[in-house]
């Protein structure tokens, strides 16, 4: 258990939630070009550990590091560098697709609209750019979620359950974008119950029981 | 390619501004309170128009850090709701910058429009004219500091059901002073006595408040958003 | 140093050392808060121009007294435990609120009971009777936060926090309120407690207020030790310290 | 005195209820205490009973 100074490490990760102990010692270990799959039932944990990782929540016990160094010492830095996908798409219904990414992204790095676009287009919502969240799809939202960690140009992607409410081709087109982020030098975490099917060096993380 | 402090300062205050115009009715509903308030007052006492003039200070101020809080109460919760607290906390950015945009925000649409709206309450209390200016002046002062409190209250108690009636509790106590001050103001401006010594401390209290609570206000939000 | 100072703060330590301090604190008290109404009561002079009634004093003076003490001891330890994450403090600072709000609301009711034969009403909106009432919401603000959230950690954090902003807030209330009635109030009213006292009537008085504050260290040992149990409730040692 | 004593200068009914309420506050601390201390120790006992279920 050494931490790689080229990317994620956490070490032995307590986290309790008033008498539950939601996160038992949980290790892990992420370098660029690797993806890992966190799976397990439901109430074990996976979330938290996601947050975890953000630096959103702080851990009674263990450490988290980035590049060799406590997240907890070099928060916003860090922060700027990862892409967080939570499991509700985190849009404004009042606003429209592209004014959300660009309040969003526009906080992280400086972008233009017509990258935006692009990114909105690589996920196959181009034609929602300009209609309100609140008239997409759920799965519409999940794909403009998607643009949104892709425009963010974040070498380390965390995903929550990143497949929920995508049909056939969605799955595919989220696969492949993952894909393309490892082979590109990205690291990813994704969360997902079911088993997935992307062709990088990925390992599988599971909290069961 | 980094976005700097002040521009991402810009940004989120846009982004308030624009959702706060695509929701008119959510804007208007403080003001059209304050404006109800105000109007209970006078048909629940005598029409006195002197005994009015003696309770306007406490009335107005009353009512209008009454109006402020009710809006405070969604200041960080419809962004905890739909997740899009966490995309701000994480933007990199660090938490107490977008803490102070989005109270400045709130209090532009909330605060400094119930300053410009004032005179028209002022008049119907029978505040004389010459005392608008400082009216004006201490309510801007006055909402400022409160969204200020209200935004430590409101990082307290974003992650909490009934959280509404809970901010009430706990920022009133806290916004007294401003109350005493701003009435104190007012009161003094409607006998025509100078009221600088009242400004003074008002605005002592708000710079005392902007600097410290900003800071009160990112704990509060770490804590809730854990 | 460091190590001394978590030894302090570990759960088995603060529960062991508040069972053994609270027969002493209590026995203390009792002793003290005898001497002080006995002799505040009935060999204390009565005052040249408050006659009996300045009597009162002997209560609500250590009660004002102990209501801002507790909100003191509540912020600080409170502040301690959210810088140095130590649980230990919150615990503290849980079994102080309840103890200071019940001094706030004896403070409350003496002094409109003393007001009442000195102003002829008995709430006149005096400065020091109103701070300690606005002091009695900010109590009720933290303790209904602690208790608002559902996962206990966060509401002692949350209410931590509250308690320390509310400790900053404290001297701005109190003297924009003696501001306030300095405008509206024209002559001096009677105040209760002089500068100078002789010393038949201080001595009561000062051992009342030791007898309050053994009191409060006496009832915040026993509640701490609730305090503890309810936030260990899975840790090894709390099964030892069950069973005896 | 005792008659001076208890008409305390005619104050009686001001300071009397004054130093009851004292007492009264003074005794519900205690009682609470206890009360709280003792309903946590239910509330662990009953905690570890249920954990050594789970064990066993």
């Amino acid at each position: 258990m050494n931490a790689t100074a080229d990317g994620l490490s956490v070490e032995k990760v307590h986290v309790w939630r008033g008498d539950r102990h939601v996160l038992k010692g949980v290790s892990l270990n992420l370098g660029p070009r690797q993806l890992l799959h966190v799976s397990g039932p439901n109430g074990t944990g996976k979330t938290t550990l996601l947050r975890v990782v953000c630096g959103l929540l702080r851990p009674e016990q263990g450490l988290v590091s980035w590049l060799g160094t406590s997240i907890a010492s070099v928060r916003t830095e860090y922060q700027a560098t990862l892409a967080y996908a939570s499991h509700e798409p985190a849009l404004k219904a009042d606003l429209t697709a592209l004014e959300n990414l660009r309040f969003a992204v526009g906080l992280k790095r400086r972008v233009t609209v017509d990258e935006l676009r692009s990114c909105l287009e690589r996920t196959g919502v181009a034609v929602c750019a300009d209609l309100p969240a609140r008239v997409l799809s759920a799965g519409q939202r999940r794909r403009v979620a998607m643009a949104r960690v892709l425009a963010m140009n974040a070498s380390l992607w965390l995903l929550d359950e990143p497949f929920t409410n995508l049909d056939g081709a969605g799955a595919d087109l989220m696969s492949g974008l993952l894909q393309s982020h490892v082979e590109q030098g990205g690291a990813a975490l994704v969360v997902a119950h079911h088993d997935l099917k992307i062709d990088v060096d990925m390992r599988r993380l599971d909290l069961g029981p | 390619m980094n976005v700097g402090a002040l521009e991402a300062f810009g940004l989120v205050v846009r982004r308030e501004l624009c959702l706060s115009f695509r929701r008119p009715d959510q804007l208007l509903q403080p003001l059209v309170f304050f404006l109800i308030v105000t109007t209970l007052f006078p048909l629940g006492l005598s029409l006195q128009l002197s005994l009015l003039r003696d309770m306007a200070p406490g009335v107005l101020w009353v009512a209008a850090l009454l109006s402020s809080l009710l809006s405070l109460d969604a200041l960080f919760k419809s962004d905890a709701d739909d997740g899009t607290l966490e995309q701000l906390a994480l933007s990199g950015q660090g938490l107490t910058l977008i803490v102070v945009a989005k109270t400045f925000a709130h209090w532009l649409v909330t605060g400094a429009a119930l300053v410009l709206v004032s005179p028209i309450v002022g008049t119907a209390l029978g505040i004389p004219g010459s005392a608008f200016a400082t009216m004006m002046l201490s309510l801007g002062l006055g909402t400022l500091t409160l969204s200020w409190l209200g935004a430590i209250g409101a990082g307290l108690t974003v992650g909490l059901r009934r959280g509404n009636v809970l901010l009430s509790l706990i920022v009133l106590p806290l916004a007294m002073p401003l109350l005493i001050f701003g009435a104190g103001a007012t009161d003094r401006a409607i006998s025509g006595v100078s009221a600088t010594g009242a400004l003074y401390f008002l605005a002592a209290l708000c710079v005392f408040t902007c600097t410290l609570a900003p800071f009160a206000a990112t704990v509060a939000l770490r804590i809730t958003l854990e | 140093m460091w190590t001394w100072f978590y030894k302090l703060a570990s759960p088995p330590y603060v529960y062991g050392a508040a069972a053994a301090l609270a027969p002493w604190f209590l026995g203390l008290a009792a002793i003290t808060i005898s001497y002080g109404l006995v002799a505040g009561l009935a060999f204390a002079p009565p005052d040249y121009q408050q006659g009996d009634a300045f009597r009162i004093i002997y209560v609500h003076a250590p009660s004002a007294w102990m209501s801002l003490f507790a909100y003191t001891s509540m912020a600080v330890a409170g502040a301690i435990a959210l810088i140095w994450r130590i649980k230990m403090g919150h615990a503290v600072a849980a079994a102080s609120a309840p103890i200071g709000a019940s001094f706030t609301v004896l403070a409350l009711f003496t002094g409109s009971l003393w007001g009442r034969p000195m102003w002829g009403t008995y709430w006149a909106w005096d400065p020091r009777l109103t701070s300690e009432l606005i002091l009695l919401f900010l109590y009720v603000g933290v303790m209904s936060l602690r208790s608002a959230f559902e996962d206990p950690a966060r509401g002692d954090r949350a209410a931590a926090l509250l308690a320390i902003v509310g400790l900053v807030n404290v001297p701005i209330i109190h003297y924009s309120v003696l501001w306030w009635n300095s405008l509206h109030q024209g002559a001096t009213v009677a105040k209760l407690g002089k500068p100078s006292m002789p010393g038949s009537m201080l001595w009561p008085l000062l051992s009342m207020l030791l007898g309050f504050m053994l009191f409060y260290g006496a009832v915040l040992c026993m509640r701490l030790q609730g305090e503890v149990l309810n936030r260990e409730r899975q840790a090894k040692w709390v099964r030892e310290a069950i069973k005896s | 005195m005792s008659n001076g004593f208890w008409s305390m200068g005619g104050y009686a009914g001001y300071v009397w209820p004054c130093f009851l309420f004292a007492c009264v506050v003074l005794a519900w601390n205690l009682w609470a205490a206890r009360r709280y201390h003792a309903a946590a120790r239910m509330r662990a006992a009953r905690a570890l009973l249920m954990a050594a279920g789970d064990a066993s």
